[in-house]
């Protein structure tokens, strides 16, 4: 019975200071390892209540990816990291005023959840017996929720197009391969035969396709 | 027969206008030509404009005109109008039409009791508000229809000679038409509201002849004054019909007379003050009077009246329109006869305005303005008669008044006009020898106005100050000897005038070599006047003075306090003769001052200056005005608008809301940083809200 | 009665007027004068059209005639139109007025002129169709669209101050106005009708009367103009062109007027009654008030603006009295100032197409040039003034002697209004008209042309007839007015009686 | 001491918190502001998960999944649109994001 | 016909598979032939949203529910669902001058707003929570990425950056409500949360608020409008024409469908909420569209206000108040559109001008267009007989109705304020000088402005049909 209890504070308390640490870090990088840390504390929290399906998926979505893309782009941004905490102080007052007032009125009604009558009556999908939570997630989220699952792919499609959108550049010096232009090719695209005079040079010259 | 004597003045006045208009915009360009591509329209084109060309001189250049410029400035030298004989003799020949018609109106109603009602339309007719116009005809309008056709047929007459030279005939022979129609709308109307039509027609044509002369500021002026201190008149006028109207439920007269003795006795709630319902009617209605009849306190228009033409001052100011008030007053006798409390302040009004309007008639020196206050202070004479209840003394006085002041009035054109427009008596003198018949004529007058025996004026005048002295009303010893102290002054004023205009030595030499005698078509109505005044009193005696005279002629018309000509009768003789008294001593006062010793009224002024002042600035009423009401309204006026409208209507109101709007907009953009966690911020500071609201429970 | 739906094309027959007008292309010479022309011809053809409703209207019928319905928004909410003794003369007095403001603005305007034949055309339906509506939400269509083309009017084609005027007009009558769009939702909420001839028979309870009379009273407050709402009026007529002045004066501000009678005094007769004190002393205030300001102004629309306040005060007394005399002294006095003032506008513009400034001083002696004008003016200085013989009188006479038997000190004070409306008047026709004529600007100005007597001529006939004679319009309302004061004598009397018996 | 709901319906509620004070208690830096954002979307999955096994029912990890799975789409989005901002202004200090305002 | 999958009906969804799938062809069309092509993907995107609201349409009448009551279509979704149809496709045809410009040949822009109007479909069918958040996401995150689609524009970026990261926030806020509800109703399905709330205990109240957060930061509700006047501005016009329009409605319509159908029992709490953004809405929207100068920045404000009147009608909570909402959006978005056109139209000399002050003369320079935006201000002004009239009429009837007076005032005194600055366009359409010439008005424009405009302008001669639908959609709710 204590040792649960040993390992939710363990795990609440790294979580919560790693979570401070993320927002008052001077470095950003230092604060995405202080937010990989705290997801992966945050895992043990889903372990400790049994969903160990999502606390492998946080793991792996978030510190693999998730929190490596945060940190590819803090590198390649190349942010100076100097002057980080100014302004950090004047706020301070009104932000723990605001966060005070959040935290007090949050933890209230965190304590006054009791299990009504009610809400075991509204109850969708139990929790399956005797099946790994891994398994039961699986039972429902390809059959009873596979809309949830459509839409959710719609939504990274969206997150791939957008990112290829916004991101992706056809700079005009670097020079690309298109195979159907090459394929396309003719003679007369590429050659013209000028009889020149003599004395006159090529005067079209600057209108000629190729010299652009 | 009454259609005719009402309409024919109508009738005239349109045709007078419409030459008038059609000349005036004749000689004046039109608007037409200016306007190159007015395809519109065929008309004007080229006629009008080929007319404008030759008129394009400068034609409102102020140059002196030679007859009525002369110390009145600009007047616009213009050559009569177009058709300015025509409109003469058009209104003058339906005026005399009209005149001869009412003579005989006279004798049918007076004397051969033909009573005439004529329903012509409806005019307003709203639930119980039934108005129609409606001519009536009884002894007391028929009385009143040949004072005003008479002498308005007379002043037509007149005006022919004396306006000559006006450019504007057409325009003042309309003017005095339209008068004339308007005055007899008022004599002949068988409502109040009729009544009122024609009252306030009356006021009209009163302002557009005082201000004829319409280039002069002083002309505006006075025609304002007159009708705005006419207007404040019929507030009170209105306010009366309307009372009439709660308590009756109807305009007619016949109605009225009939339902008034029933109302004896009933109280108005007027601000928490119960004053008693018929007097309150009859007060208000008596403002309108006062108004119109130039009384106590509301009298300061009629000497300036006196800037319109003099034929106009004749007609209006002193023969017709300002009598409208005793006639409405004798009218609504059956009214005032149940109302004692209205009849005493009638007479106080009276007898103050005889009294009062005589103390400023002293020391004028205008010849007109004479006039004008002795026409005030007689009309104060009219109303005590009304007061005392007699109303057929009144009318009878009105009757013979209008003989003489008219002829007064015209006899003072005449010397004006020989005088080429010097109105000033102290530029004047030594004139009986020029001009004699007028002289003759302003002599008659005089004795007529001074009551000389046998005079008409002898006869109304006495009666009413024996009425005063007979009636039991609160007032009647003021009234009595408020009118018999006037008898002196008015001698006095009177005889005044005509020495100096007349007698002594000539002050002004050049206008005095140039004087001369008026045309035939002024003289010939003096000459009438003068016969009037001197016969319209002794033959018409018995039937407005005579308690069986009156009972027979004026009948149901007026009614009559029924003792009063009775008590008349019975006064002390001596008494009787004061008045005749006062007379011979304002004569003799005024031969020392003026032909004997002409030297003691300028000691006199010198020695009580504050008290000539006083006379000579007309007890200061329109100075006292200016500052009680004129300034007032004017800085009212400005404060309303400039602070009352300007800073706080649209400063609290529009402007105010718009400046703040302004203010939170500003704030409000102000609140958009651009800064991200502003933004954040915001939305975190409203969800921090909404849960604390409903954390504490506030919202439920 | 009616075979065809004659109230609806009297209504919208100036909108396919306009569409006519914007069939015009081009802006040179010609398309103007087209333009005017068929700007001109719609609306005497309307005007025809609406002379036929005053044929065939049964003046003895209280009840609303040429009754059309159809339905449009929700079964509760239709097009119904019709009229009835109260709103036809409106009617008439629109489309009679709108010839006379295309001829006024025949030469003075020159600048876009197919847009501001268009917005007037526009305006006449909108008038036309809020004095004929017979349904609230269709009222309020009108009624507030007809804001558009007047802001645009005034806005386009106004004055140096023109922006600041619309937009106090546009803004100050949108207040108020959407105030009473609540109560009419309330009053929907409440009957689940907004049909009026519905709504007239139905007893709303007494707290919703008090707030729906205030929610109207707003906006009709604000169009009247009662003091101390009136100060975008002032405004809004100064940089109006003369045209919408006109408008603006003669009928515009009687769809003020026309609420109260229509919706106030027959639907809140005892909320009606409860304020009558109130709307007494504001048209007191206002008399007397307007008429002391009108009494120092200098711009000559100023003057007559602030005299159309005071007026309006004369009507909004009248109406409260709830006699007989009174509202329909209350209807008199709306018509006849619609000629009246509207007349006074189209005069002061004639000498401001002349001279291009309104100021008074810049005036005087005009009548020894344009004694023609110097006639016409006079003749409507004095209708304003309320003389007897003009319509002026009648309206002022009746609504103060209404309001005689109702309230004493109200009549006495507003009376005074009698001396004040002389004296303004007065001054002002003697500032401009009389005196000499020195100012070397004025020397070569023009007296009226033809068409600007065609404009007057009429106006000047129909001031005298009314004066003389004004039982046409008072026998067309006569029988709806009468009914209209029975309905609210009964209400109120009713309540009275029961207070009694508690 | 029993770990009950309450514990970590209180740790979700102070990440939720801490992500909170994140976001507008840092100026310079708008990454740390998405990983605060990442902070947030983490307490959610904490209650989420936490509600889901007090209660019983699966749907609650479902839904926590479904957040892991757009919360990584977000953050793609969201750093796609950072570097697109960077290649335009050259910073992505929270302070320079204020061009529009007013 | 048998159409199924894992046990459910898909015949509800047909239209939204249809667009899932339609857009995938297209994104293959695009990924294989390249940016020449960009044109014809957005007249196909166009065509598959015509084809996508006929199928909306031909669906079989009634209350179509599948995936277990997480996907409902209504006669209210039907609606709502066409109107957002209209909106996109109205954007997508505003667009292609955007996209016409050879820097900005992007035909994902295409592909992104049919994803994103597929998530708003979605969003307006929603269910349960679930539903509802990822129909929210995948409308959003496209949201995000056209509105920095100008990437080389630094306004653009800012924009998108200012809407991702105060858009991920309101998510995070939303899922944080989401996540309360479902603890303490233990169910995400709407109708198990109205069953299981009957009361407002604390719990579920803060949910609520979370979840209207998030809610109000799509439909711009002060005080989580804030991002709305940036990123109005900084974004490309077409797609700020989209941001006023199609996301608009599908994010009031789930707020209605929330409100309405999971919380009918606790009225009185959201109320409150709804009420308190309603007013502060409308008034910001007034007072802060006054002082702009930048005309869309002016219409966020305007379309702040805007909502703030539509939430006006949801405050009320009854049938009457749900269909006011539905007329007010419906014609606020055919005035957003059009007044959208016209900021489209306004160029001269191929640039784009957004200041106010380029509206002088308009009115000379082109009349019509000048007549169709003043009559659209106009409308959105509410004054009447536009249609904005009708669209006020019935919300603060609903609101008179529901005993909301205070409501009503405020709003119509704030409407009576944001007439202002409507007026101050026309004014300087009207009244002011004319400045130099525009460019002709590309001809796509002109229709879409041309029935926008016509729409407004005709609205009140035959309202019943809109009337009706609506009146039917609302009661579907209930």
């Amino acid at each position: 019975m204590i040792l649960p209890a040993l390992f939710f504070y363990l795990f609440a308390g790294v979580c919560v200071a790693s979570a401070v640490m993320v927002i008052v870090s001077r470095n950003p990088v230092h604060s995405v390892l202080f937010l990989i840390l705290a997801f992966v504390n945050a895992s043990g929290l889903f372990v400790l209540m049994g969903a160990e399906f999502l606390a492998m998926i946080l793991v792996v979505v978030y510190v693999g990816a998730v929190a490596v893309l945060f940190l590819f782009v803090i590198m390649m941004l190349d942010v100076d990291f100097a002057e980080l905490r100014e302004g950090f102080i004047e706020y301070l007052p009104v932000g723990l005023v605001i966060g005070g007032i959040f935290l007090v009125e949050l933890l209230l009604i965190g304590g006054g959840w009791v299990i009504s009558p009610n809400v075991a009556k509204s109850i969708t999908s139990a929790i399956p017996a005797n099946v790994s939570n891994t398994e039961a997630l699986g039972l429902v989220l390809y059959t009873k929720y596979i809309h949830y699952f459509q839409i959710a792919g719609m939504v990274l499609l969206v997150a791939m197009i957008g990112a290829i959108v916004l991101t992706l550049r056809h700079k005009a010096y670097v020079k690309r391969q298109d195979i159907s232009v090459q394929n396309a090719r003719t003679v007369e695209m590429v050659m013209s035969v000028r009889k020149v005079a003599s004395g006159q040079g090529l005067q079209d010259a600057d209108q000629a396709e190729w010299v652009r | 027969m009454i259609q005719a004597i009402v309409f024919l003045p109508l009738i005239g006045a349109v045709i007078a206008g419409v030459i008038s208009v059609v000349g005036a915009h004749g000689r004046n360009p039109s608007g037409d030509e200016v306007e190159h591509h007015d395809d519109v329209h065929g008309h004007g084109g080229a006629p009008v404009g080929g007319d404008a060309s030759v008129i394009h001189n400068p034609s409102h250049e102020p140059t002196a005109h030679d007859d009525h410029g002369h110390g009145h400035g600009d007047h616009v030298s213009e050559p009569p109008a177009v058709g300015s004989r025509a409109a003469e003799l058009i209104t003058t020949g339906l005026l005399l039409v009209s005149a001869a018609l009412s003579w005989f109106m006279l004798y049918d109603v007076g004397f051969a009791h033909h009573d005439v009602r004529v329903a012509l339309f409806p005019w307003i007719t709203s639930g119980d508000l039934q108005v129609s116009w409606t001519l009536r005809v009884d002894a007391l309008t028929a009385v009143m229809l040949v004072v005003v056709n008479t002498v308005s047929s007379l002043v037509h007459l007149y005006s022919i000679g004396y306006m000559d030279e006006d450019p504007n005939q057409p325009r003042f022979f309309g003017y005095l038409s339209l008068f004339t129609f308007a005055m007899l709308m008022l004599v002949t109307a068988d409502n109040l509201v009729q009544l009122f039509f024609g009252w306030e027609g009356v006021g009209l044509a009163s302002y557009l002849l005082i201000g004829f002369w319409y280039q002069r500021p002083s002309a505006n002026a006075a025609a304002i004054k007159a009708f705005v201190v006419n207007r404040v008149g019929d507030f009170g006028f209105a306010l009366g019909i309307f009372a009439v109207f709660m308590l009756i439920g109807s305009t007619d007269f016949e109605t009225i007379f009939g339902a008034a003795p029933a109302l004896t006795g009933k109280t108005i709630n007027l601000f928490g003050w119960h004053p008693d319902a018929l007097t309150l009617a009859c007060l208000l209605l008596f403002t309108g009077a006062m108004g119109k009849s130039a009384q106590f306190l509301l009298h300061t228009w009629l000497p300036d009246a006196m800037e319109g033409p003099t034929p106009v001052s004749a007609l209006i100011h002193a023969a017709t329109m300002v009598t409208a008030g005793v006639f409405m007053v004798a009218r609504l006798s059956p009214l005032f006869e149940l109302a004692p409390d209205a009849q005493a302040f009638v007479m106080f009004i009276g007898g103050t305005t005889a009294f009062f309007a005589a103390t400023i008639g002293l020391v004028q020196n205008d010849i007109k303005r004479i006039v004008a206050y002795s026409t005030c202070s007689q009309l104060g004479y009219m109303f005590v008669a009304m007061g005392a209840g007699a109303y057929s003394v009144g009318m009878f006085h009105l009757f013979t008044h209008a003989f003489f002041k008219a002829l007064l009035f015209l006899g003072s054109g005449s010397v004006i006009y020989a005088m080429h427009h010097e109105q000033d008596i102290r530029n004047m003198g030594g004139l009986k020898d020029r001009i004699p018949f007028t002289y003759l004529v302003m002599v008659v007058g005089t004795l007529a106005l001074t009551g000389f025996p046998l005079t008409a004026g002898y006869f109304s005048k006495d009666a009413i100050i024996e009425s005063a002295f007979a009636s039991h009303n609160p007032f009647a010893t003021y009234g009595y000897l408020a009118t018999v102290v006037a008898a002196g002054l008015t001698s006095f004023y009177s005889w005044r005038l005509i020495f100096k205009t007349f007698h002594g030595e000539p002050h002004d030499q050049e206008h005095y070599e140039a004087a001369h005698e008026s045309p035939l078509t002024m003289l010939v109505p003096i000459g009438l006047l003068a016969v009037g005044s001197i016969l319209a009193g002794f033959p018409f005696k018995e039937i407005f003075t005579g308690p069986h005279g009156v009972e027979e002629f004026f009948r149901e018309s007026v009614k009559m306090n029924p003792h009063i000509l009775e008590d008349m009768e019975r006064m002390p003789y001596l008494l009787g003769l004061l008045p005749t008294l006062m007379m011979v001593i304002g004569f003799a006062v005024s031969w020392l001052f003026y032909i004997r010793r002409p030297y003691l009224p300028v000691e006199l002024a010198n020695q009580q200056p504050l008290l000539y002042k006083f006379l000579l600035n007309k007890w200061y009423f329109d100075e006292l005005y200016d500052v009680i009401f004129v300034r007032p309204a004017k800085w009212i006026g400005r404060f309303l608008w400039k602070v009352g409208d300007g800073k706080i209507i649209d400063g609290l109101g529009p402007d105010g809301v718009s400046a703040r709007v302004l203010d939170v907009t500003r704030s409000a953009v102000k609140l958009q940083t651009g800064y991200l966690y502003h933004y954040a911020f915001a939305m975190l500071i409203g969800v921090a809200g909404f849960i604390t609201w409903f954390m504490f429970g506030v919202g439920g | 009665m009616t075979t065809w739906p004659i109230l609806s094309v009297v209504t919208f027959l100036p909108t396919v007027g306009a569409l006519l007008v914007y069939l015009v292309r081009g802006d040179d010479k010609a398309a103007q004068r087209n333009v005017r022309w068929i700007a001109l011809w719609t609306t005497l053809v309307t005007f025809a059209v609406s002379l036929l409703l005053v044929a065939r209207f049964d003046p003895t019928q209280a009840d609303f005639q040429f009754v059309e319905k159809a339905p449009w928004l929700a079964n509760a909410i239709t097009y119904h139109m019709g009229v009835d003794g109260i709103s036809l003369p409106f009617v008439i007095l629109t489309t009679a007025l709108m010839p006379f403001c295309i001829v006024a603005s025949w030469k003075s305007v020159k600048l876009r002129v197919g847009e501001y034949m268009m917005a007037f055309l526009i305006l006449e339906t909108l008038m036309v169709g809020t004095f004929s509506s017979l349904d609230l939400v269709l009222f309020y269509l009108f009624f507030e669209g007809g804001l558009i083309p007047m802001f645009l009017i005034i806005g386009i084609w106004g004055g140096p101050r023109r922006v600041y005027a619309s937009f106090k007009f546009f803004l100050y009558t949108f207040l108020g106005s959407v105030l009473m769009l609540l109560a009419i939702m309330a009053l929907y909420w409440n009957a689940g009708t907004t049909d009026i001839p519905t709504l007239m028979h139905a007893a709303v309870p007494r707290s919703l009367q008090i707030w729906a009379w205030l929610a109207f009273f707003a906006s009709f407050a604000v169009k009247m103009p009662m003091w101390p709402v009136h100060t975008w009026l002032p405004d809004a007529h100064v940089e109006a062109p003369t045209a919408g002045s006109v408008i603006l004066a003669a009928i515009l501000l009687k769809m003020g007027g026309y609420g109260f009678l229509r919706f106030s005094l027959p639907m809140f007769p005892l909320a009606s009654q409860y304020f009558a004190p109130l709307v007494f002393s504001l048209s007191v205030i206002a008399i007397i008030y307007t008429s002391l300001v009108a009494l120092m102004q200098e711009d000559m629309k100023k003057l007559i603006a602030y005299s159309s306040v005071a007026h309006m005060g004369f009507v909004t007394m009248g109406i409260f009295a709830g006699t007989t005399q009174g509202v329909a002294g209350g209807v008199f006095q709306m018509i006849s100032h619609g000629i009246v003032s509207g007349a006074l506008f189209l005069c002061v513009g004639i000498v401001y197409d002349r001279m291009h400034t309104r100021e008074i001083a810049a005036y005087g002696g005009l009548v020894n040039r344009m004694p023609l004008y110097a006639l016409v003016f006079m003749v409507f200085t004095m209708a304003n003034v309320g003389l007897p013989g003009t319509s002026g009188f009648v309206g002022e006479f009746m609504t103060l002697l209404g309001t005689f038997k109702v309230s004493l000190p109200t009549t006495v004070f507003a009376t005074t209004g009698v001396i004040l409306s002389a004296a303004y008047a007065l001054w002002l026709y003697r500032k401009v008209v009389f005196g000499a004529l020195v100012k070397p600007s004025l020397a070569t100005i023009k007296d009226l042309t033809f068409r600007e007597s065609l404009t007057l001529v009429p106006l000047v006939a129909l001031t005298i007839l009314f004066g003389v004679y004004p039982k046409p319009i008072l026998d067309m309302s006569a029988t709806s007015v009468q009914q209209l004061v029975n309905n609210y004598n009964t209400a109120v009397t009713a309540v009275k009686a029961a207070a009694l018996t508690q | 001491m029993t770990v009950g709901l309450g514990h970590y319906l209180a740790v979700g509620a102070i990440l939720f918190t801490l992500g909170i004070l994140g976001i507008f208690l840092n100026r310079k830096n708008i990454i740390v502001i998405l990983m605060s954002i990442e902070l947030i979307l983490l307490a959610v999955n904490v209650n989420l998960v936490a509600f889901s096994t007090f209660i019983g029912d699966i749907v609650g990890q479902v839904f926590a999944l479904l957040v892991l799975t757009v919360a990584a789409a977000e953050a793609a989005i969201g750093l796609a649109v950072l570097v697109v901002y960077f290649r335009n202004r050259g910073s992505i200090a929270v302070e320079d994001v204020n061009l529009m305002k007013g | 016909m048998s159409f199924q999958s894992a046990g459910y009906q898909l015949l509800p969804v047909l239209p939204e598979l249809v667009l899932a799938a339609g857009a995938m062809v297209l994104l293959m069309i695009g990924a294989f032939q390249g940016v020449r092509v960009t044109g014809l993907v957005t007249a196909l995107a166009v065509v598959l949203l015509v084809i996508v609201g006929v199928l909306e349409l031909t669906l079989p009448a009634g209350k179509l529910v599948t995936f277990n009551g997480s996907f409902i279509v209504d006669d209210f979704a039907r609606f709502l669902k066409i109107l957002a149809l209209i909106g996109s496709g109205a954007t997508l045809i505003l667009s292609a001058e955007f996209l016409a410009d050879p820097s900005r040949r992007i035909f994902e822009y295409s592909i992104l707003v049919l994803l994103s109007t597929l998530g708003m479909m979605v969003l307006i069918s929603a269910g349960d929570l679930i539903t509802l958040y990822l129909g929210l996401e995948l409308m959003s995150l496209a949201l995000y990425v056209v509105a920095a689609s100008n990437r080389d524009d630094v306004k653009s970026t800012e924009a998108g950056l200012k809407y991702f990261v105060l858009g991920a926030l309101s998510s995070g806020m939303l899922l944080y409500g989401a996540s309360l509800i479902y603890g303490f109703t233990g169910t995400v399905s709407f109708a198990g949360i109205a069953a299981a709330a009957k009361t407002g205990s604390i719990g579920i109240v803060f949910g609520i608020v979370f979840l209207l957060a998030g809610l109000c930061f799509k439909v711009s509700a002060v005080p989580f409008h804030m991002w709305t006047p940036d990123v109005y501005e900084g974004a490309p016009t077409p797609v700020t024409a989209f941001f006023a329009s199609a996301p608009k409605v599908a994010a009031l319509a789930v707020f209605t469908r929330v409100t309405l159908t999971a919380f009918p029992g606790i009225i009185p709490e959201w109320q409150q909420i709804v009420v308190f953004v309603a007013i502060a809405s409308m008034a910001l929207g007034s007072f802060a569209a006054i002082g702009q100068k930048n005309i869309k920045r002016l219409m966020a404000y305007s379309s702040i206000g805007h909502m703030g009147f539509a939430l006006v009608g949801l405050a009320s909570g009854t049938a009457e108040g749900a269909q006011g909402v539905l007329v007010y959006i419906a014609i606020y978005v055919a005035m957003t559109l059009g007044a959208f056109t016209v900021i489209l139209a306004m160029k001269r000399e191929g640039r784009h001008v957004e200041n106010i002050s380029d509206f002088a003369g308009l009115s000379r320079t082109n009349p019509l267009l000048a007549f169709f935006f003043a009559m659209l201000l106009f409308s959105l002004a509410g004054v009447p007989p536009l249609a904005g009239f009708f669209g006020k009429f019935y919300v603060f009837v609903a609101a008179i109705q529901a005993h909301l007076f205070t409501l009503a005032v405020i709003g119509v005194i704030t409407s009576v304020i944001g007439a202002y600055y409507y007026l101050s366009i026309v004014k300087v359409m009207y009244f002011d000088e004319q400045l130099t010439r525009l460019d002709p008005v590309r001809v796509e424009l002109r229709a879409v402005l041309a029935v926008a405009g016509l729409f407004n302008l005709f609205f009140f001669i035959y309202p019943g049909p809109l009337v009706s639908v609506a009146s039917a959609a609302a009661k579907s709710l209930f």
